[in-house]
């Protein structure tokens, strides 16, 4: 549950367009997590009935700020966005809004509220400390590790590190020999892997912001033929079948398709109602993957949760 | 009265010493002619005396005043300008663009005067004798025009001094006429002129003092009523020069070359029409014309660089229909382009590189090079051609304009050729290496070669040509053989078309 | 013919112009067709875009489209200086960001003096940041210059180091609010990239304005006609008494400054300053400056054409957007129009200079 | 000296060369200064670093370094044949991407064909692989030549729409295992990226196999020579009969192939293909060739500088991870060395030249 805030119906009461669009704009779906959102998203506003316009922005906020630009010009009914920034995404949003345009926000917040909508997050803050505290048992409560950030100008990069550093930074033997960015990239989590590894010989555990990071940092752990503990976050697919091989050995799956769906289906109410039928600030909880649960694991979902 | 001198001007270049302790005057209100071997070291001096190089040791008087000239904008500001013997032109910009560049007219504080550019560009040209659009883009004229661009801009000026490094090696006769008119119409408002020239005959006619260079330093400085020619080459060369050029003598053999109805589509009207023409073994045939006359089109399509439209070209007797350049190297034909820094060199590259960059392909075992067959074959060319170099490791860069020629004819030697092309090989060249390469084509002749060369001088056409044909708006007008060639029968014969067609 | 006394040859080269009115007819057209080249390729894409979606042809959307050009326009017109001396500029992107960041500090925390902050006025904070940029801008030059750095590597390594400043100066984190607050005196930053006058967006007033002032400048000033010569030929120049070195300082300057607007313009439409703003826009620019005729070897190229370039990019980029066209096709066709339109250059111009050597 | 029969003349001027020995040395050691250049930037880089940590200079680190600098100078010894032409390729990190989605797909989806998916062996889908950057690389090159399109845009385009079809292969999505299995005969993928023999990777054997190869090449083939021919003077090379338009397509598909191999060491290292692989390493290989000495105007430069180049951008990049500098100064260091290493060939060149001269 997250915290609800009375603006939560705000930019409700105009008739709502009678247009049957819905612009849908994701980070690129080359990841997997922001893949399955726009699948999930884009499924359930067609079976709602509405047209739909799949966008991406690359977390670049300027290519955003043009995307919704296109949406407002559209005249889209709802705007369904995972934004590139939690500060730079604040202007163009409060433009659709001053265009009547209601803006549904997934898997990351802004700081401001009473623009958007809706704010369906996965509970970022909740998901780290899951992950800093499976890492931390993993890990025996002591010993050397390192932790790969996101990109830094991504809000949930800083709130992730925060989630498992609230953890971790309990226990005095966990000591963090090495933090680098890895900015949410496979290849060079393994490059600054390795040389973090030659740097610390000694890490007994990795910690990653996100999971193609976990990945990258794996494949220089296998190479380096060391027994680390790696720990992601997402919940993706390719993350979930490490773990069943005993590779990666835990993440926190963010339930993605989930979360795009209730922002459609909120979406088609408050278009069809011109009112909210939720708080703006709605947050969901995070499940932490690992061998016992991993089996069950579909497409960042997991059965019967 | 002396105006600009230079005292004990040494320059050296890294090792090269281009100058040794010169010291050298000009007299105002004069034609100060310099003459000198291919690398004596005459631009050099002038790039000092205009401010684009800075002496080594040595200084410069003007009026007698020490004067310390940084740039060319302080050599400038002093009234002192320069025509570079290599045309520094922005092919990008116009006449009149190039004219003012650097020194634009302006209209207010701000702005560029374009209007009156162009009036004033159109005045110097018709000085020049050249009825040009101001706006015409100088990378669209060709290299004769270009250089009297290049004249029209110093013109421009209100200099004291004009040095002239070598301004006619690319114009017709005509132009050195009107070039000289206006040299002396300089000379009559007291402007001092140094003219710099391989062209004997030519700066006889308007110089006033004569200066010679030989290896870096200056050996005779005399005034030219005292002089003749064989005095400033026996200064030049440092022997007598009754030698000059050697005819060809042996024996004509079998058709080497045929060239059969070439035509060259060009854009106003073909650039080479309806050429026919025979070289045999044994045989120097020349090529005269005006500039523009398209001698230059015509070797180049022959080497295939050009594609003709219709004609058919037969070496020894087989016809080489592809005309690519490799199929017509292939086949025997050989080219020494008219101008070696924009189609000759590789600047980059050393000397022995650029000799064998045609023929490298040769130089393999078991296909890797091999150095010692690529080193023993570039010396030997070097010493069959006499090219002074330091080495054969040395950048083609830093050879003189004459070696640097000769560094390009022993590649063109090296592909095996049966027919030898060779574009306006002497230009720019002084008349010991002008008397080599007649040399050296009488015994290519005598080799059994047959040599193809194109020439704007009439009596180096007149002296080394067996055979000599003349081109006019890219046909072949009048042939003559060396028995019956005159001054005049050639020059008749070069205007001959253009005077036809404009009278009907 | 067989008269002897034909010499003097009465200037027997004076160029031959047969009927010389049809020819310079066709050749102004086949100019025409030059210039207008880019244009061509930018009335194929709309009228094809407008084919597939009718929002595409409405007033809305040209305006919007166009406020999205604007700041690619103003990069590209920057670097279009730099590219006809004959070097480039990689750095534009960088230095946006850079330029960004400082305003954004200075408008959302201010400068920190001894005793607390100092808040300048919107107009002063850009004036901050274009210097900024210009200041960018001639260290690139002076590299070039003094240094004798190829442009390619100096502005490459200007494009990590400005990037790495823009990072530092805020630890990597975004300026949130620049609306600045009465009290300080800030207020207004929303001008330059949120506002309109007359309909139309200030940020297409004031890339109007950057370009009339550069059309000017390149071709109706001696600065202008330098900075081709120095394109055309550098030696050349030099012989000429052109001060090569400071022409070419102050095209990096001049590129630096517009890249700062460009900065300028993105932030305020954000309204929120991220250091990661107009990351890789120098490939964006240097494109548009290259389809609009803009030859890298120098000396060649027009602001206009530039420009057209620019709203070919933008306008390609928007349409695509706007029909829905998934983000990897996306790519695929910008790669492919990009070098669709070279391609057609080079035919054009290959057309033209047969036609223009006609008249010549 | 009146025989009128000085034909053929007897080489009057035989090569002066003056005290021939002393001076030969000094333009040897300079020449050696020369192209060690490189090297002292390097020495100088390691210096410092062990200074600060004793684990930069460890036998392992070493090896590893080594093993990251080999996917860069693959790929900047393929850039380095194009910019000696004259040419510039910017589309190289995305053929290194698409050959990498084009293997990824075959290894982990195997060929679609009626009926059911195809698998290759390892060898043959690394040959494809190969071919396909080949491939993509002659189309740079046909565009480069029979389309005359400037180099930079021709290969810009190819920069987004290889990057597209990388995406297309996999609708975005990472082919996530690439070991293969024995019934499909695909085993084996690590050997290339992971595996060492005699203690040190494969990749960096391969790097040094593919370095070896081109410094034959380029000095002692006469491919090579024309390579550099065709830089240094294009129009001189038509003329010496140097099929100018084959040796640019082949420079292409040289630096296309040697990209594809980078992607794939690449991928084979991370054991999965995903369509970002390789995003922006065009700059860093341009930047080691450039910082290795090669000129951007083509005609001169040597594989050997570029290696040394890549090893000074790679012993860098992993030496400020390694002290834990943070990435905003990371990029920061990484431009201003760039700068500063190629100021200092500057410096070092003119010094050079002056020394060769004095012997020439
Ligand atoms: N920039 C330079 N670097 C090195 N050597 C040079 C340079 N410029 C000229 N030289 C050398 O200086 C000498 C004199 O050259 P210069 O150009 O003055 O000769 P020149 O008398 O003008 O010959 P030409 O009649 O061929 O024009 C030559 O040996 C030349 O190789
Ligand atoms: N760049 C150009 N643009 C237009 N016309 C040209 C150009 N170059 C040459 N021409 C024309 O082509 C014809 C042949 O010119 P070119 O100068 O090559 O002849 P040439 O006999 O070789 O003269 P030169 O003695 O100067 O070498 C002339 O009509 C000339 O005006
Ligand atoms: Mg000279
Ligand atoms: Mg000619």
């Amino acid at each position: 549950g997250g915290d609800s805030d009375d603006s939560g119906s705000s930019g409700g009461g105009q008739t709502p367009a009678a247009s049957k669009l819905i612009v849908i704009i994701t980070p690129s779906p080359d990841n997997v997590f922001f893949k399955a959102e726009q699948d999930a998203a884009d499924a359930q506003a067609k079976k709602l009935g509405y047209e739909t316009l799949v966008l991406s922005h690359d977390d670049d906020p300027t290519k955003q700020s043009q995307e919704i630009d296109t949406a407002i010009s559209r005249k889209a009914a709802a705007i369904i966005l995972d934004n590139a920034g939690a500060d730079a995404s604040v202007t163009a949003i409060q433009r659709a809004k001053d265009a009547n345009i209601p803006t549904f926000l997934i898997d990351r917040e802004i700081n401001k509220t009473g623009v958007a909508v809706a704010q369906i997050v996965s509970n970022n803050a909740q998901g780290a400390g899951l992950g800093g505290q499976e890492f931390a048992k993993l890990m025996g409560n002591k010993g050397e590790y390192a932790e790969l950030t996101g990109k830094p100008t991504d809000t949930n990069a800083g709130v992730r590190s925060q989630g498992y550093h609230g953890i971790l930074d309990q226990y005095p033997d966990l000591k963090m020999v090495a933090q680098q960015t890895a900015n949410w990239d496979q290849a060079e989590a393994l490059q600054k892997t390795q040389t973090i590894l030659q740097a610390h010989p000694n890490i007994k555990g990795i910690i990653a912001g996100n999971d193609t990071m976990a990945l990258g940092a794996y494949a220089a752990v296998q190479a380096a033929k060391k027994d680390i503990v790696v720990v992601g976050f997402d919940g993706s697919p390719d993350v979930v079948n490490s773990i069943l091989k005993d590779g990666i050995k835990a993440t926190v799956l963010q339930p993605a398709s989930k979360i795009a769906e209730m922002a459609v289906t909120q979406a088609d109410e408050y278009i069809k109602t011109g009112k909210a039928s939720q708080p703006e600030k709605q947050s969901i909880d995070c499940v932490l993957v690992n061998p016992d649960n991993a089996k069950s694991v579909t497409n960042f979902a997991v059965a019967g949760s | 009265m002396e105006i600009l001198e230079a005292h004990h001007i040494s320059k050296n270049y890294g090792g090269v010493r281009a100058l040794k302790d010169v010291t050298f005057t000009a007299y105002r209100g004069k034609v100060n002619v310099l003459v000198g071997e291919n690398g004596a070291g005459k631009s050099t001096l002038m790039k000092i005396l205009s401010g684009s190089e800075q002496p080594t040791s040595g200084e410069i008087l003007l009026d007698g005043e020490p004067v310390h000239l940084g740039s060319p904008r302080d050599a400038q500001a002093r009234g002192i300008g320069i025509i570079h013997q290599e045309l520094s032109l922005f092919p990008n910009l116009s006449i009149a663009e190039n004219m003012f560049a650097g020194r634009e007219l302006r209209r207010g504080k701000r702005f560029v005067d374009s209007a009156s550019q162009r009036r004033r560009t159109a005045e110097v040209l018709k000085r020049l004798g050249q009825d040009l659009d101001p706006n015409t883009p100088v990378g669209d004229l060709p290299i004769g025009q270009q250089q009297l661009v290049e004249i029209g801009r110093a013109l421009l000026e209100d200099v004291r001094v004009l040095i002239m490094d070598e301004p006619t090696s690319a114009l017709s006769n005509h132009e050195v006429d009107v070039l000289f008119e206006v040299m002396a119409d300089l000379r009559e408002h007291d402007v001092t002129v140094i003219y710099i020239s391989h062209k004997l005959d030519e700066f006889r006619r308007i110089g006033d003092w004569v200066t010679v260079f030989r290896d870096g330093s200056l050996v005779a400085h005399e005034s030219m009523s005292r002089t003749d020619t064989a005095w400033i080459v026996r200064e030049m060369v440092g022997r007598d020069p009754d030698s000059l050029y050697v005819r060809n003598s042996s024996p004509v053999g079998e058709i080497l070359l045929q060239v059969r109805g070439l035509t060259v589509p060009g854009p106003a009207r073909p650039l080479v029409d309806d050429v026919s023409l025979t070289v045999r073994a044994g045989e120097v045939v020349g090529i005269y014309g005006l500039m523009g006359a398209g001698r230059t089109e015509l070797v180049e399509t022959l080497m295939g660089m050009r594609k003709a439209a219709t004609g058919e070209v037969l070496i020894k007797n087989q016809a080489e229909p592809k005309g690519t350049v490799q199929a017509r190297m292939a086949a025997g034909l050989a080219l020494v382009p008219e101008d070696r820094q924009r189609d000759g060199l590789v600047q980059s590259m050393s000397v022995r590189d650029n000799i064998l960059l045609a023929t490298v392909g040769r130089m393999t075992r078991g296909g890797l090079l091999d150095g010692g067959a690529e080193q023993r074959t570039a010396r030997s060319k070097v010493g069959e051609l006499a090219i002074k170099i330091p080495g054969l490791a040395v950048l083609v860069t830093s050879l003189s304009g004459g070696n640097q020629q000769k560094v390009v004819l022993a590649r063109a030697l090296l592909t095996e050729p049966v027919v030898l092309l060779l574009d306006e090989p002497t230009r720019g060249i002084d008349v010991g290496a002008k008397a080599q390469i007649a040399a050296l084509m009488a015994d290519l002749a005598a080799q059994g070669f047959g040599v193809l060369f194109i020439s704007s001088e009439l009596a180096e056409v007149i002296a080394m040509a067996d055979r000599a044909l003349v081109m006019a708006r890219g046909r072949i007008t009048a042939e003559f053989s060396s028995a019956d060639v005159t001054e005049e029968a050639l020059v008749t014969a070069s205007a001959s078309d253009s005077v036809l067609e404009a009278g009907s | 013919m067989t008269d002897t006394h034909v010499a003097p040859p009465k200037s027997p080269a004076a160029p031959p112009e047969p009927n010389p009115e049809g020819n310079r007819a066709l050749a102004k057209a086949a100019l025409w067709l030059l210039r207008g080249r880019t244009l061509v390729v930018l009335v194929v894409l709309v009228v094809i875009f407008s084919a597939i979606s009718s929002e595409y042809l409405t007033q809305s959307n040209l305006i919007l489209m166009t406020k999205h050009v604007a700041i690619n326009a103003i990069l590209a017109i920057g670097v279009t200086f730099v590219i006809l001396t004959g070097g480039i500029d990689l750095s534009v992107g960088s230095i946006a960001g850079l330029a960004s960041m400082v305003c954004g500090g200075l408008l959302f925390t201010g400068l920190a003096v001894p005793g607390g902050h100092l808040f300048f006025s919107v107009a002063v904070v850009i004036l901050i940041g274009i210097v900024v940029g210009a200041l960018v801008g001639a260290v690139n030059g002076v590299l070039v210059t003094r240094f004798r750095v190829a442009p390619f590597i100096a502005t490459l390594g200007m494009l990590y180091v400005a990037r790495g400043v823009a990072q530092l100066i805020s630890d990597g984190g975004t300026f949130p609010d620049l609306a600045g607050t009465p009290a300080r005196g800030n207020q207004g930053f929303h001008l330059i990239g949120v506002d309109s006058w007359l309909g139309i967006p200030v940020a297409v007033w004031i890339m109007i304005v950057v370009a009339a002032a550069a059309i000017v400048v390149t071709t109706k000033t001696p600065f202008g006609r330098r900075v081709y010569a120095v394109g055309g030929n550098e030696r050349a120049a030099v012989l000429s008494g052109i001060r090569v070195n400071r022409i070419k300082i102050a095209v990096y300057v001049i590129s630096g400054a517009c890249a700062a607007l460009a900065g300028l313009l993105l932030t305020s439409e954000l309204g929120a300053a991220y250091p990661d703003t107009a990351t890789t826009y120098e490939l964006n620019a240097i494109a548009a400056a290259v389809l609009g005729g803009t030859a890298l070897a120098g000396g060649r190229g027009t602001i206009v054409g530039t420009v057209m370039g620019a709203f070919v990019i933008g306008f390609l980029s928007d349409g695509l957007v706007l029909i829905g066209v998934s983000t990897f096709w996306q790519s695929v066709v910008k790669g492919a129009v990009i070098v669709f339109a070279v391609v057609t250059e080079q035919a054009q111009q290959r057309l033209q200079s047969s036609l223009s050597k006609r008249t010549a």
